[in-house]
């Protein structure tokens, strides 16, 4: 008989590990807590580095399992996974249980909310926008302000949320940085005309061609970038934004008027995620990630056995690492049911 | 008396051109310096005479120069001024020799053929005519060059820096209408009377088979002659100047007199001179090695002559010189270019016609920023004393192991010497006037020299060619200047430098600025010699490239640096030397960045191949250094 | 003004609104490599001419970018165009010439002034 | 502008403040500085509320002052409160209730560091016996004097006979609500509304017909700042701090500036005056002040208290525009009465400041 292996959670580590696990033979179920699979990705108009549309990923994986017998359970929240005999179970918010061999937990991340930085006005202040509300502009493929105006100029606060000991949390998100470049060269392909200028505390340009990307949008689009994390933000007579920041590398206080601003909010241990951990007893980190069992060889192995990690529930993560980390943990998965005496 | 309407716009354009050829020559005669002016009138009617009438015979007329260069554009310009000037010449002694009377009127020999359409039926006269119609088939061969070579560079796409103006093309199809119009004409006026040689009697005959030659000859001389007489009268206000031009130009180098630093009537007689050849285009490595083809020296003249904004021009120039060695004519492009550079923006005025004939002296007002002094930072500098000086100049401060050579091989040495810029000096100046900031660069020529000359010193050591050639050029320093090289000679042919002999096979780059620059060819090559086996490239001496680094260019890119440094080590490094050498830390750096050959400064493969004995006395040793003051 | 024994003292504050910062359009249009300098102080740890006195490049480029003009058209001459910014700058920023242009563009300036 | 969103984050900052039996401990300088103000304050808690507020005569400075201008010791600064503790104990009270920001901001870094450092408490404690035999209990409640007028705003409103309108266009007066930087800044949780949005006094004004002003420079310092207008040198400091608010909520028209601090509006009124000394400028409509109020006053002024007993005399920056556009009866002769007799006072003499 083929085992049975749960995926908690349909985003890109869910979905590229059910189906390579599908692949491999096994009988795989996965519940998504949304009406559809995708997670994050569904609303990410472009991807970086090479600003490729999101949607050529969703449908990756939509041959990745089309045709396969993978089980979807949609609109269901798994909140514990149990431990019965050599076998695992997973009950659902409705009390429903599931019996498995292995679960793979790829709950994600939720993006941080940015009302949390009082100081910035999300949702106060009528064009102080986020970056998923900004993807959302491209998706649409309309950027304009609340009044319907076409923005002149447009901020980015990085670190919404990062490496900020106010908001709990003290890790880098890791992507916004590079997100904001590719948000500002956006902004550039969609209004033409628009000065663009990104805040930032460091630039984290880690990744394979983010510094190429970087100097494009600097010397192609013409960003400017300054260094700085934004303190303040208020509302001018006009309604245009006023920003107060250090120009750290200027030395000098800096105000400057705005059309827009985009708030790079960082990425959090998800809500689904956090009550998981409390209730099945999986160990969480000071960033409140799951922690795995060992950073550097057991990033995939909880503290549970059979149970396992894909993705951005241990650590911020782009869609490359999310994918590798995804096979990586069915490889774990395999090798962990081929040795079970089960 | 032989006389038609026809010859009368000739004669206009004969006379005016002639006149004007002597009013401009007196201006510009008038407008030279004092001394130039002495320098001029000696050369005229001294030695130097006989030299220049050479020389327009040989450059001028043969355009021997260009030959070299590039055999049919030489082909092109002899055939045209050699053969027009054979052609003037044989058709005078026809004139003398057949025609009515003797000591004509130029009109006479030009149309000789209508005034005396009998003439060359047989015998020498048949020979005569021979070589009358072989001229002009000379003529007439370069002249299809000449279109084919526009027309082809407008097919490839070639970029023309400026639109032809009206006049300058009425300018232009006049001088293409006058070989051909004196062909037809000729033609006809032979098919009627049934003379002419191979190519008149023949097209003649043929013409004269199905038209009436004896009417249709009359509109063609008349043609010939307005166009002479309006290439003749528009002359000066097109490129063509440059025919007399280069002849007052050649008594005046002949003279002695040079660009200097200063503007003036050599460097607008020079500006003049240029014949839009192209030869500086083709030695370009903007051109060659990136694609930059509208910058050259010749777009500069071009732009100078036509009163426009060359700014942008001036500035895009890597200063290697390589088009002054080229140039046919032998304009002193880059002091030119460095004048162009001081005089900074200029306005384009759209000039009329009268002041195109007599145009202003240009005006070449240095840029002014402020009247406060730049650098009045500076430190009062403290005295120290040495007998050699040690200059090391601010690229090699960023290429540490070309300074630890040179202060290795003077301790080896044993000079007694001080490092004046140890701890980082102040900038030569070189810089600065390369930018055309000559008022700021004499700031820091003053506090250099008063370091040096506190000294006391009577021998200057740089490792900077750029700085080598500042000290010599534009210091007033009474005391021996030195490249490193030189000095290392010195220090060989001295024996108070032992060197071991490195069997390497070595290829040397000649920087510019110690080059072309400063004319130092040969000791850099000795210093080589003496210790590696030195081969030969094919841009050796006056033909080196630029590695791309300049100074002098601030205008292109870093990519497009890089792009000339990789083109210029590939081509030196063609026959896989073990050791590409230069003596220049700018150019060390620059093409240690574009090839996979190791680079190298002499000075850096002389400390390599030091003696041992002689490092036994090595005083850089840490251990037995005593520390001297900070000197600045 | 000190009516009290004291003066209101002058803001601080870059005021990115008010400022003009058409000089450094001026020379990011003329020279683009401009605009891709990242602060990174290479120019200034190299320079000749800051060995002798604070000036610092990096400094006069982001003041120019912010339009705080005068401080860099006060300091701008002190620069010796000696070109070792150019050759360690990482960014390939041909650092020479936005001097130049920067001072040509103060001298338009004053041109115009008058 | 989001109001919703405002809201929101108001729902997340509330406090619990005591409801009666309050200890009630002054503010040295606004006896000073706007005496009617906490006169006004008892005599709305007990006569229009009913409550019961106890005032001990042995009340002393907290040291706060001193401890923000950097010449008091923090455990000095502990003791001192301790102290204050004591006398409530002794008093029998519980509710704690500063008129001073600054106390109130000392009082809760005392008590969090307290709660944080029992060890520290412990010290105190013998401190505090040492010296002065007296014993204290921390307070059940600690509630900044406007924490209790917001908490009771609506009770107020509803005895109110003015409003914050303009009687003539019968448009809500456009209020700027400056609060002191240590009412929520030191601990956002402990002040009604939070420190990014406050809502203390933006409550009032709302309850009692205004309309807040939300200014880019609304987080700024009004200037006080202690080390800055301590020392006459650094005045211009403290003086272009209050600049930098006027400019930036001019443009907004706004007809009066309500307060919790003592410094706020003193700084507020007096630099209004220095500032058109020195550089002629005025920030109000038709080249008038701009009035600063205590949020006592404007309480006193809408139940129809007489402007003069509120002290408002006392304010560099004449109010009467505000008077007038609420439509006050008052008597502008009564302005300066000192004892029945009325003394003519030129409001525009140099003062030393």
């Amino acid at each position: 008989m083929k085992k049975h292996v749960i995926v908690i959670g349909g985003g890109p580590a869910g979905m590229e590990a059910a189906g390579q696990l599908i692949k491999n033979g096994y009988d795989v179920s996965l519940f998504e807590k949304d009406k559809t699979t995708g997670g994050h990705l569904n609303e990410w108009f472009k991807l970086f580095p090479d600003r490729r549309a999101g949607s050529e990923v969703l449908d990756y994986y939509k041959n990745l399992i089309s045709g396969k017998d993978l089980k979807i359970i949609n609109s269901t929240v798994v909140e514990k996974v149990g431990q019965s005999g050599g076998s695992l179970t997973v009950s659902t918010k409705e009390g429903i249980e599931h019996t498995a061999d292995a679960v793979v937990i790829a709950t994600g991340f939720d993006l941080f909310k940015s009302t949390r930085k009082e100081e910035y006005g999300y949702e106060i202040y009528d064009n102080v926008i986020s970056s998923a509300d900004l993807e959302a502009m491209f998706r649409k493929g309309a950027v304009i302000t609340s009044e319907g105006k076409t923005p002149k100029n447009v901020g980015f606060v990085h670190c919404v949320g990062s490496r900020d000991e106010k908001v709990g949390n003290l890790y880098c998100s890791k992507l916004c940085c590079i997100t904001a470049v590719k948000q500002a060269i956006e902004i550039k392909e969609h209004v033409p005309g628009t000065k663009v200028y990104c805040f930032y505390m460091d630039m984290r340009m880690g990744g394979a061609y983010y510094e190429e990307l970087y100097r494009e949008a600097q010397e192609e689009w013409g960003v400017n970038f300054i260094r700085g994390k934004v303190s303040e933000v208020s509302e001018s007579i006009n309604n245009r934004l006023i920003v107060k920041v250090e120009d750290t590398l200027a030395g000098r206080p800096l105000k400057m008027e705005l059309d827009m601003l985009v708030l790079m909010a960082g990425m959090e241990m998800s809500e689904a995620g956090k009550k998981l951990a409390s209730l099945t007893g999986l160990k969480t980190g000071d960033n409140r990630f799951f922690s795995p069992a060992d950073h550097h060889y057991g990033s995939n192995r909880s503290n549970i056995s059979g149970i396992f990690y894909a993705g951005a529930c241990t650590m911020p993560m782009n869609i490359t690492e999310t994918i590798s980390h995804a096979r990586a943990a069915v490889a774990d998965v395999i090798d962990y049911l081929k040795d079970s005496k089960r | 008396m032989q006389f038609d309407p026809f010859i009368i716009p000739f004669n206009i354009g004969l006379y005016f051109i002639l006149i004007y050829a002597v009013v401009r020559s007196v201006m510009w005669f008038r407008d030279l310096s004092k001394q130039d002016k002495l320098r001029l009138q000696r050369g005229f009617f001294g030695r130097s005479f006989g030299q220049s009438l050479k020389e327009i015979f040989m450059e001028s007329l043969l355009h021997r120069k260009i030959f070299k260069t590039n055999f049919r554009l030489g082909y092109m310009h002899m055939s045209l001024a050699f053969g027009w000037f054979l052609l003037i010449l044989f058709g005078t002694l026809e004139a003398d020799i057949f025609g009515s009377s003797h000591l004509n009127a130029p009109y006479k020999a030009i149309f000789f053929k209508y005034f005396n359409p009998d003439h060359g039926r047989a015998g020498f006269e048949a020979v005569w005519s021979f070589v009358m119609d072989f001229l002009l088939a000379v003529i007439l061969s370069g002249l299809i060059i000449a279109i084919i070579k526009r027309l082809y560079s407008r097919i490839v796409g070639m970029k023309k820096t400026t639109k032809l103006r009206p006049l300058d093309k009425v300018a232009l199809t006049s001088l293409w209408m006058i070989f051909p119009s004196r062909l037809i004409a000729e033609s006809f006026t032979s098919g009627a009377y049934g003379t002419g040689s191979f190519l008149t009697g023949s097209l003649g005959s043929w013409l004269a088979s199905f038209l009436p030659a004896h009417e249709m000859a009359y509109p063609f001389w008349w043609l010939y002659s307005l166009s002479l007489g309006t290439f003749f009268v528009l002359l000066p206000l097109t490129r063509y100047m440059h025919i007399p031009t280069e002849l007052f130009l050649i008594f005046a180098r002949n003279s002695g007199i040079t660009t200097g630093d200063k503007a003036g009537a050599f460097t607008d007689i020079q500006t003049y001179s240029c014949s839009s050849c192209g030869i500086c285009i083709d030695a370009c490595q903007l051109n060659f090695s990136t694609g930059i083809t509208n910058i050259q020296s010749a777009y500069l003249l071009k732009g100078i002559r036509n009163n426009e904004n060359v700014k942008d021009i001036a500035f895009n120039c890597l200063m290697c010189g390589r088009c002054d060695q080229k140039c046919p004519v032998g304009i002193e492009l880059t002091p030119i270019r460095m004048l162009r550079r001081r005089a900074g923006e200029t306005e384009h005025v759209e000039k009329s016609i009268l002041k195109r004939y007599f145009p202003d002296k240009p005006s070449f007002n240095p840029v002014k920023v402020s009247e406060k002094p730049s650098f009045d930072f500076l430190p009062s500098s403290r005295p120290v004393k040495a007998d050699v000086v040690y200059f090391a100049g601010c690229m090699t401060h960023l290429t540490p192991s070309i300074r630890n050579s040179m202060i290795k091989i003077l301790d080896a040495s044993g000079v007694k010497y001080k490092f004046i810029d140890e701890n980082g000096g102040v900038c030569c100046g070189r810089p600065l006037m390369l930018a055309g900031q000559d008022k700021e660069a004499r700031e820091l020529i003053n506090f250099n020299s008063k370091l040096i000359l506190k000294s006391g010193a009577q021998t200057l050591v740089t490792s900077c060619p750029i700085c080598y050639k500042v000290f010599r050029e534009s210091y007033y320093l009474d005391i021996e200047v030195l490249h490193h090289t030189q000095f290392i000679k010195n220090l060989i042919d001295e024996g108070s430098l032992k060197l071991n002999f490195m069997r390497k096979k070595v290829v040397y780059h000649t920087p510019c600025d110690l080059g072309r620059g400063s004319g130092v060819y040969d000791e850099p090559r000795d210093v080589l010699r003496y210790v590696s086996r030195l081969q030969k490239t094919d841009f050796d001496n006056e033909n080196s490239l630029c590695c791309g680094g300049s100074l002098g260019n601030m205008k292109i890119s870093y990519k497009q640096k890089q792009i000339i440094a990789a083109d210029a080590a590939a081509r030196l490094t063609k026959d896989n030397p073990e050791i590409l050498a230069t003596s220049c830390p700018l150019c060390k750096k620059t093409l240690a960045a574009a090839t996979e050959t190791k680079v190298a400064d002499i000075a850096e493969i002389v400390a390599e191949a030091i003696m041992l004995p002689n490092l036994m006395k090595e005083k850089s040793n840490p251990m037995l250094i005593v520390k001297e003051p900070v000197t600045i | 003004m000190d009516k009290f024994g004291f003066a209101i003292s002058q803001q601080r504050q870059i005021d990115f609104e008010a400022n003009r910062r058409d000089i450094a359009e001026y020379i990011s249009e003329k020279e683009p490599s401009f605009r891709v300098c990242i602060e990174c102080g290479c120019c200034a740890a190299t320079c000749t001419t800051g060995n002798f006195t604070p000036f610092s490049l990096r400094e006069l480029l982001i003041l120019l970018k912010r339009g705080e003009n005068d401080k860099v058209r006060d300091n701008i001459n002190k620069c010796m165009l000696c070109g070792k910014c150019t050759l360690v700058c990482p960014r390939g920023v041909n650092t020479r010439n936005v001097i130049s242009l920067a001072r040509e563009a103060f001298q338009d300036r004053i041109k115009n002034a008058v | 502008m989001k109001i919703e969103g405002k809201r929101a984050i108001w729902s997340e900052y509330q406090k619990e403040i005591a409801d009666d039996k309050y200890y009630y401990v002054r503010s040295c300088i606004r006896q000073n500085f706007f005496p009617g103000s906490e006169v006004a304050f008892l005599k709305i808690m007990r006569e229009e509320l009913k409550k019961d507020v106890h005032e001990h005569p042995c009340h002393t400075t907290c040291s706060g002052i001193g401890y923000h201008g950097d010449v008091v010791p923090v455990e000095t600064a502990m003791t001192v409160v301790a102290r204050q503790f004591a006398l409530m104990t002794e008093a029998g009270y519980t509710n704690y209730v500063p008129s001073c920001i600054t106390s109130f901001g000392l009082y809760t870094e005392v008590l969090e560091t307290w709660h944080h450092f029992p060890d520290v408490e412990q010290k105190v404690r013998q401190q505090l016996k040492k010296a002065t035999g007296r014993e204290f209990e921390v307070p059940k409640n600690l509630a900044h004097a406007s924490d209790i007028i917001f908490k009771f705003r609506k009770e107020i409103a509803a005895k109110a006979k003015y409003k914050l309108i303009n009687k003539n266009t019968g448009e809500p007066l456009k209020v700027v609500d400056h609060i002191g930087c240590h009412y929520a800044k030191m601990f956002p949780s402990k002040g009604v509304g939070g420190a990014e949005y406050p809502y203390v006094l933006a409550g009032m004004v709302e309850e009692w017909g205004g309309e807040v002003i939300d200014y880019p420079e609304r987080r700024h310092c009004c200037g006080f700042g202690f080390r800055q207008y301590l020392v006459q040198a650094n005045r211009g400091f403290s003086v272009a701090c209050s600049k930098e608010k006027f400019e930036s909520m001019q443009p907004f028209k706004p007809d009066m500036i309500i307060t919790n601090c003592p410094g706020c509006p003193m700084f507020l009124d007096r630099w209004q005056y220095v500032i058109n000394e020195m550089e002629g400028k005025r920030y109000g409509k038709d080249g008038e002040g701009i009035p600063v109020f205590t949020y006592e006053e404007v309480a006193g002024l809408i139940l129809g208290y007489d402007p003069w007993d509120l002290g408002l005399q006392m304010h560099q920056t004449d109010c009467e525009p505000v008077l007038e556009k609420m439509g006050i009866d008052y008597n502008p002769d009564m302005k300066y009465e000192i004892n029945g007799t009325i003394t003519k006072v030129n409001s525009r003499v140099s003062l030393s400041i």
